[in-house]
């Protein structure tokens, strides 16, 4: 699926929820099932540190898609990686780099995405463009 | 606690009538920065729209009329810690830079390669990484005094640190994380006797109880304004004159100076020796404004009755299965630190948040202390003078919510 | 001019409805610092009566809100001054700690012993000390380039001064005693040429004249707050991303840090990295105000009144026999400073005082260039874009009786 | 005559005056007729040293009586220094020492006696009462 047919998809199951308690009842669920990260990746090497809940992040490049794996130690924070993996993972560099990411702002997690709040999430984002810059620039030069 | 005028005080408050998330805001972010009463919203407008000018050196009206009320705030802050003379009130931007500018001053002027400093485990980064970014730069130790596991210092470890190398021991008055009041008089009396000045970092001390520096003796007493119910970018270091005397000026420029010659510069006397730059007059009326709002409510008041809320929060909330108390000093402050079983501090923090409670969450700027603890951070409520037992029901029904939904 | 709607400007200021002695203000006193309009009053109060918190790091609403309009100011200030990135916006208290800021930090990573800074004899002490004593401090040669006749700087002077160990020019924009303001284009340029950094020293440029530091090229530039409408306590340095990234940090404490350990510690990014301790979010509210409040006039409208001000005031003040204006620059910014025949500043200024108008006497915080001039300071007005003619008529009026009283 | 009977007599004096500029007028001719200051006072030893205004200040005992002269760069305050050497010259130690000088904020030049206000004035009584302090000593010494 496309990046903006995720997002749309996640928009709408949130229009489900008018209070915010429901919301956030589901990011839970959501930070729940997060596949697990393997252990080895979750080390000091691949942490995103932001001031309130550590995040964990690694990528690997399959088929011209890129892997994302996640994890952290709040669980509303592992619930909107969640989130963003679905958006994000399996999908081409290219579409990783130019994804805008609206969704979040549009359920209602906008401050969770604010630069200005220290969560690594927003550190997240940026470092996930970055690893799929790096595949990009790898494609390219081996084509 | 009955007899408190906290309704007649909470009108003066404008933002505690402020709705967030459509409810009422519970503000308990105190630690952080307290709210304003009308009182000193009024006196900044006031300035602004009748007195604002530069200070010192001016001959004209506005310029003597508020260089006058600017020092008259001096005298105002030298009451209300008790200095012994206005020489002893330094203006500053905060308690920040009144820690930093005695780091380096201090430092400058006494601190030699295998000298020491202590200060201890609890202090908020502000007076901690000033001292040991300090003791790197000049090749001097950097101890660190430990706690026990309530919260409280350890001070029979402090006084053993103290050696014949001691130039300084900076410590907090009140630990911003733990609550923790610290036994400062005692501390004070051990290092003088040992000739080694004591600075105390009073930015959670100042607002909560009477400080007396004479009484304390300390050398040092450095507090931010905007924890004090006065306006953000102003703050206060106290000193010891004869101490002040000693050091070296910090920034250069404005009052600070005396005379200026193209190859050498005297500098002006106390206190203006140390104010470098136009100073924040409307910071300074608005300390003023502040000081004489905490006066008529009496510092002895306001210590009892948040004696009460925190006695009255201490209760309540551990009474909360799973709860986790973190400082549980004898002698604290009106703060309450705590962690919910596994419950992350950012995800309780966000929940009570949408309730409409303010709240702290994380290592509030004390690494050392959170890294020593091994926890994630903590979930903080700091109370102010205008929180009432009601506010603090709420905080524990939002806390069983969070657990609810958590566990 | 006559499309210049100072009538309505003037109302958005207060404190120009005031009377002193019993006479209208008349405001010539802004080069030490302006009034403030009800819009940045306003926010101000609004401000801490809705949005007030410590900001950084917390989660809950306020400081959410709070810290998004700080960092929102941030980007008003990147695009006021056209900054490449909101990363090189520092805030400060003002431009004296601006200035002390980069001579601490730039002297401590780049200049060693025998190694040159130069500056001009026309510096605020501001610009001028923190040189003088850095250098001192680290063996480094301290140049200062000279002036001619009209108080125009002498740039070739100052270009023979630059050599292989020159490591920093700091100079003023604009002249604060003389009103000249500096081709610091043409300096920087060349001073690039040669590999050399220019700081400025915009604290009476960023008022008068639109600032466009991209083109101007220069590594460093800083102002005040107070002296361009905004509150006292907040002040700006801007510098190349790439300097400011090799600087060492000057504060410690706060949101400057990254994470603390207990024997190190390491420092946020940029512009975090030198904004140590709780910020003026107040301030930098009432700065966000008055850029706001100067664009909806115009930088570009701003100078050209002015300009016709200080015209006006050159033709109508050369008139009067006997004074002797000091500082004819062929570019000036708005302000005339003035002595008459062997009057002392004091006397004329104890006087035009008394008549309402606030002018300022003495060395400005400038001896060095009071002493070149052998003068005892001067007398000095100036104008900001809500001084009209009207009120020069009454400064030449008072100028007259103060001649009549003392001849 | 006493400290406090010439300054009922300044007072009164002044009290004439219902315009400001007549009392700077008055102020101004005061300043002028300062008696001059001998030459080999008027040098950086003897200045009292504000932002705006020099003052140059001398004392000497004669017969148990503390004499003083001064001058200034600036007028005004030449006037308001004569004024306070017609209060304070001749006179005995202990009276300099204990003088209050209300007599300045009585005649409505308060501002040029303010602390805040750096014109050299403060600092000058402050002088002065030294100086008394000093020959007070010595005197006691003698004793
Ligand atoms: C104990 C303690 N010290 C110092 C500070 C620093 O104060 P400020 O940020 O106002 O400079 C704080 C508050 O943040 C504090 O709680
Ligand atoms: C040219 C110049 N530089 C620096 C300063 C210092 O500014 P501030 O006192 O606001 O720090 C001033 C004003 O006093 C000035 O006119």
């Amino acid at each position: 699926m496309l990046i903006s047919e995720i997002e749309e998809q996640i928009v709408s199951e949130f229009s489900a929820f008018d209070d915010w308690l429901d919301k956030y009842d589901m990011i839970v669920e959501m930070g729940k099932s997060l596949p697990l990260i393997d252990p080895q990746y979750k080390t000091d090497q691949f942490i995103i540190s932001g001031c309130q809940s550590k995040v964990w992040l690694h990528a690997a490049l399959k088929d011209g898609k890129v892997h994302f794996t996640a994890d952290s130690d709040a669980i509303i924070t592992k619930g909107i990686v969640s989130l963003l993996l679905r958006v994000l993972s399996e999908q081409s560099p290219d579409d990783i780099i130019s994804a805008s990411l609206g969704f979040v702002d549009r359920i209602g997690l906008k401050e969770h995405l604010s630069p200005t709040r220290s969560n690594g999430l927003t550190s997240m984002i940026k470092q996930m463009k970055l690893y799929a810059l790096v595949f990009k620039t790898k494609m390219n030069q081996k084509n | 606690m009955s007899n408190f005028p906290v309704d007649k005080i909470r009108s003066d408050f404008p933002i505690l009538a402020q709705q967030v998330y459509k409810r009422p805001l519970i503000y308990f972010d105190n630690a952080a920065s307290t709210q304003k009463p009308r009182q000193v919203i009024d006196a900044i407008r006031h300035y602004y729209e009748y007195d604002n000018c530069n200070i010192h050196r001016g001959v004209h009206y506005l310029s003597v009329k508020a260089t006058e009320a600017y020092e008259e705030v001096r005298r105002d802050v030298r009451e209300f810690v008790n200095a012994k003379s206005t020489r002893e009130i330094i203006f500053t931007k905060g308690a920040t830079e009144s820690l930093n500018l005695v780091a380096c001053s201090f430092g400058r002027r006494y601190v030699q390669p295998g000298d020491e400093v202590i200060t201890t485990i609890m202090e908020h980064h502000s007076n901690f990484v000033p001292w040991q970014q300090m003791c790197f730069e000049r090749g001097a130790k950097f101890r660190v005094a430990g706690i026990n596991a309530a919260g409280e210092l350890d001070v029979d470890g402090l006084k053993a640190q103290v050696n014949e190398k001691t130039r300084l021991i900076a410590l907090t008055h009140v630990s911003n994380v733990l609550g923790t009041i610290n036994p400062i008089r005692e501390i004070i009396a051990f290092a003088h006797a040992h000739n080694v000045p004591v600075l105390i970092d009073g930015a959670q001390g100042v607002s909560h109880l009477p400080v007396d520096v004479q009484e304390l003796d300390c050398d040092f007493y450095c507090f931010s304004g905007h924890k004090m119910y006065a306006p953000m970018g102003i703050g206060v270091l106290y000193g010891k004159e004869a101490l002040l005397e000693e050091l070296p000026p910090y920034q250069m420029g404005g009052e600070m100076i005396k005379d200026v010659f193209v190859d050498h510069t005297t500098f002006n006397e106390l206190p203006f020796k140390f104010e470098a730059g136009t100073p924040n007059v409307e910071g300074v009326m608005g300390l003023g404004a502040a000081i004489r709002y905490l006066k008529n409510i009496g510092m002895e008041n306001i210590a009892a009755y948040e004696a009460d809320l925190l006695k009255y929060a201490t209760v309540k909330m551990s009474e909360i299965e799973g709860i986790r108390m973190i400082g549980t000093a004898k002698h604290k402050a009106s703060l309450v630190s705590f962690l919910l079983g596994k419950i992350h501090p950012y995800d309780a923090g966000t929940i009570i948040d949408k309730l409409g409670i303010a709240v702290r969450t994380g290592h509030h700027c004390a690494m050392p202390l959170i890294e020593l603890l091994q926890i994630p951070g903590t979930v903080r409520a700091s109370f102010a003078f205008y929180n009432t037992e009601a506010e603090i029901d709420q905080l524990v029904a939002a806390i069983l919510r969070v657990k609810k939904m958590f566990e």
